[in-house]
């Protein structure tokens, strides 16, 4: 489970996941640039959709700024939040699990890792949902799995077109296989939502790994990334120990993923709104009919 | 061959090899012997009873493992007639970690799909010790497609320790890969039903590790991760993989108790490898309980049957938004 | 940059270039240039006529690929707003020979796919002169896929030498990724208008190369070999391509005879380089027309009709077997 | 197009193709093997399906020989049998088309290079075609795609299975544009076939190159090949001439097929027809009903 390299990895190579996230800090806050080492107003930062002017990193984003930075003001209405974690297995092995999301609880505000719920794009309805790193790693256990099943099931009996905003570190250990079974849910939601001919656009964001990104996340029609955003299943660290030399540079980045065909493309945080707005206006305009095709894309 | 010897089994082994040396000893020339024979015979009895009545997660994880465990190749041989292997991802390999074919289990013919490790070193050099590449799960996929399309049941046959975290197969997709086994799998319009013979290690173990039935061997386990590595994540400790399977409730028991899988398959004493045949043979005649029941069944019904059997995996609490 | 001469162009272009030199003089002191210069004149224009006025087919395969012809990508600068490019075959790789996008032709929103060869030689190693690697053929099949599932028309742009015959072209399945794409498109169930705007080279252009309607720029050409290549098995001489490229019958004008293309848009004398954008304006709006036909035909029909003229595409004799 | 590099290479490389097809020689003439060097008394090498006894080297064979060994002893009934070819380009660049095709009647007694009829293997009814090598080296034209396509055809209309062997050296350039598209045409045949859940079986034999690979071949459910047959797109010549280096050993053989994952297994030519008709039990056991789901395999 690549949570761990993850963090490995930041203590390590100083990647570019900063612990304060930029929503959580006030504005007078000047902080360092982990892209360029400059320091930064977070006013500025925050008034750049947190990318900084000078090396264009990308900052991570708490999950209410995600939507926020996609959807149409005010249209954001959030579905299923009463839905928390109820520690299955009594996990407590070194630490407990339920300690763990109590934590997390506190210091985030949220419910658990992802945010879901209506709202529209550029008028078009939309079933929106997004997931916090904050939150144990944004890792999918049951509740991830639930919100995000029925987010596609919202967007089927609706009718509605499926954007989510992924970054994870893989599936929840704590839950076991209650938590690898979501990756099958979830794909099997965002299934029946293909077959129906509706449109699910997701955007991965750094960092996505794991059960995540073999599931839901990489079953959309159209995959835009964040610049810089690595990507992967297995983490950078095991994939190191596995091969046993070191990894080629940008390896597992967005721009690489271009490359190697994975994604349609890698989208400046800026640019997301847009660019999202454009594709659904073409996947969403016969939303009303029911498609000529299931199509296998 | 020397049999292979799990960790937890290395007490009750000794005690083995001292009562063999005892009794090539001459009885006539000892006359205190043989008694001290009857004595070491009810021990090793004892402890024998004992090691093997309850095993730990770990210990049954370890028996997965065991390099003797009855593999796909062995229920494909025993059990399946007339099969014919399907090859390859018609786009970039065959990945002989998995195997697909058309294969006839008592005279009903379906799709097998499995996990294929090897018996031999080179056997598994070349199947990569059953851990596949993008090209093995997009090969399993192209088999489900053909079962879907010609109407023919699923069988799937689980394990291994996982895909294969290579540099290359990260980028050919790995995750991409895994991803469209499952939503394939979600949705295929004939019976799917999977057996743990083995290790379920984790997304490589799911991309065909779901349907309409999961039958779970005795020791099988299943898991979110490795032992090993959840150790490694919660104790940066390696050595502490027994406290981790406990923890991660990976064993059938927990499958069947969590709501995942449906029935057990008894193995006999220490694992399937001490007697594989009837252990075999079980698993081919559950099988084919449960494809007589889903045959029954039309595919719009499956399907819908399927979704609402995943759909229901999960553990949370709900209060008002 | 110096203009670039196509070798029929040569006489042309050498008297051009005399007379470019006599109108550098200094008209004052010599008293017969005018009217020499008027001779000139009128020679360059009863030539640049007669070499313009009929091209042989060999000589409209040298206008086809003409470095400054339009490509690809000047038809979607010109034409299509809202681009949004659908990259990678999910698989592989994104090959940057085929092009394929979401985008808005005159308010209408379609898939285009297009080979795509580059400008600057640097494009063009990236792009790899526009000839494709299965993984393009795969991209391009994604995006017919995804056409069909949101129902929006298909409009393709054929400007390749042919897919590359490269090692590991043959090695990651080339022929089955032009297939694929065959089979996909054949049954697409929307419209499907295809613009020869430069090169039609065989496979590699058919596998996006046909649909509801095939437009045919005056000098494009679609072939089933490269008259060099033709020249070389029939003459073992490449230097004999003019031969071959008559004998072939690939020009526009051919296609439509043999009931393969609908419609020719016309080029200025030399070819569409010399004053791109009408060109690709009258192609903007032959494409509008074609799918303002298609688009009120219902996609069984449009399913029942292409194959049918598809089917209608042969000649030969038939006596009762 | 790759005929030509074919041709070639036989010269340069002794390759494995001999000009003398065992069919069309009688019993009591000595034989050179290609594969071996040994002499071979043609009675014996008729007896063993044509394959060397010693080295297991694959002769070629004519396309009745082909449908012999495959389908039940007198189930065979050829249709279309009166298609010719009617050289509409008036090809006469270097040789006439029109005294090749004259020539390759005369020698083989074929009206092209395909034939194809109704037959049944091991009592499932098919629609079977093979591809013969010596009609102008087996190049799809007009009366090829017409033959193929009208087999597809006979497939979905009376509910058989299709099965064809394949050989050739890709499109008959003496056709043009008309031959090109024949790819397409029997690849929309193939296509129409596998939306009814008809199943499709195709023999790769050596050689198959160029447009044939690249449509109805490979386009089946199941893809054998014989051993050592050579199959590719480009032909081997024209890829040494783009790579400016010199083949790997075993280049575009069928056991690299399989390694590369294009085909489903080499098959002996003495296990063939069990094989296949093994296949057919499998695909079309149910071929009264219709199929779940109309599979993109
Ligand atoms: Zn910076
Ligand atoms: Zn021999």
């Amino acid at each position: 489970m690549p949570i761990n390299d993850w963090f490995k990895q930041r203590e390590r190579r100083r990647y570019t996941v900063t612990s304060g996230v930029s929503g959580s800090l006030p504005d007078g806050v000047w902080r360092t640039c982990p892209g360029c080492r400059k320091t930064l107003y977070q006013g500025d930062v925050a008034r750049s959709h947190s990318v900084c002017p000078h090396c264009d990193h990308h900052f991570e984003l708490i999950a209410s700024d995600r939507i926020a930075l996609l959807v149409d003001e005010g249209s954001f209405a959030e579905i299923d939040a009463g839905l928390t974690s109820a520690d299955p297995l009594r996990f407590s092995a070194a630490k407990p699990y339920a300690q763990s999301v109590r934590a997390a609880r506190e210091s985030t505000g949220l419910s658990d890792a992802a945010v879901t719920g209506r709202a529209t794009i550029d008028g078009v309805p939309v079933a929106i949902g997004a997931l916090d790193f904050r939150f144990v790693g944004a890792s999918m256990g049951s509740v991830v799995g639930e919100k995000v099943t029925r987010l596609f099931e919202l967007a089927l009996e609706e009718r509605r077109a499926a954007v989510i905003v992924v970054a994870s570190g893989g599936a929840r250990m704590q839950e076991g296989m209650l938590s690898l079974m979501q990756m099958a849910k979830t794909a099997a939601a965002a299934e029946r939502l293909a077959r129906a001919g509706l449109p699910y656009v997701s955007i991965l964001v750094n960092p996505t790994y794991g059960g995540v990104t073999a599931s839901f996340a990489v079953l959309a029609d159209v995959i835009f990334a964040e610049p810089g955003a690595l990507v992967g299943f297995a983490g950078p660290r095991l994939v190191e120990q596995t091969i046993r030399r070191s990894l080629p540079k940008g390896f597992q980045s967005a721009e690489s993923l271009v490359e190697h065909g994975m994604i349609d493309g890698v989208v400046q945080r800026g640019e997301l709104r847009g660019r999202v707005a454009t594709v659904l206006g073409y996947l969403m305009a016969d939303a009303a009919g029911t498609p000529a095709v299931a199509g296998d894309v | 061959m020397a049999r292979f010897v799990m960790e937890f089994e290395r007490p009750l082994v000794e005690l083995e090899e001292k009562l063999a040396e005892l009794k090539a000893l001459d009885v006539a020339s000892l006359p205190d012997l043989a008694a001290e024979i009857e004595d070491l015979e009810r021990e090793v009895e004892r402890l024998r009873d004992t090691l093997y009545a309850a095993l730990s997660p770990w210990e049954r994880v370890q028996v997965s493992r065991h390099p003797e465990r009855p593999k796909t190749d062995d229920y494909l041989s025993a059990l399946f007639t007339d099969v014919v292997e399907l090859k390859g991802d018609r786009a970039y390999g065959d990945d002989e970690a998995i195997m697909a074919a058309l294969a006839t289990l008592d005279g009903r013919r379906v799709v097998v799909i499995g996990h294929r490790k090897g018996r031999t070193t080179k056997e598994n050099v070349r199947r990569n010790f059953g851990s596949p590449h993008p090209e093995g799960f997009r090969k399993a996929r192209r088999a489900m497609l053909l079962a879907a399309k010609f109407g023919l049941p699923v069988v799937t046959l689980l394990d291994t320790a996982g895909a294969y975290p290579g540099l290359e197969d990260e980028e050919r997709g790995q995750a991409w890969a895994i991803a469209e086994c499952l939503a394939t799998l979600s949705d295929l319009p004939v019976p799917v039903v999977v057996v743990g013979i083995g290790e379920g290690g984790s997304g490589g173990a799911l991309a065909i590790g779901f349907g309409d039935r999961l039958i779970m061997l005795e020791n099988a386990y299943y898991s979110v991760i490795s032992p090993e590595m959840c150790a490694m994540i919660l104790y940066k400790d390696t050595a502490r993989a027994a406290e981790s399977a406990s923890a991660l409730a990976l064993t059938a028991d927990d499958l069947v108790r969590l709501g995942i899988a449906d029935e057990i398959v008894p193995e006999p004493p220490g694992g399937a490898h001490r007697d594989p045949a009837p252990v075999i043979a079980a698993v081919g005649s559950r099988i084919s309980a449960a494809l007589d029941v889903l045959s029954g069944t039309d595919s719009a019904r499956l399907q819908h049957e399927r979704y609402e059997r995943l759909r229901a995996i999960g553990v949370f609490d709900e209060s008002a938004g």
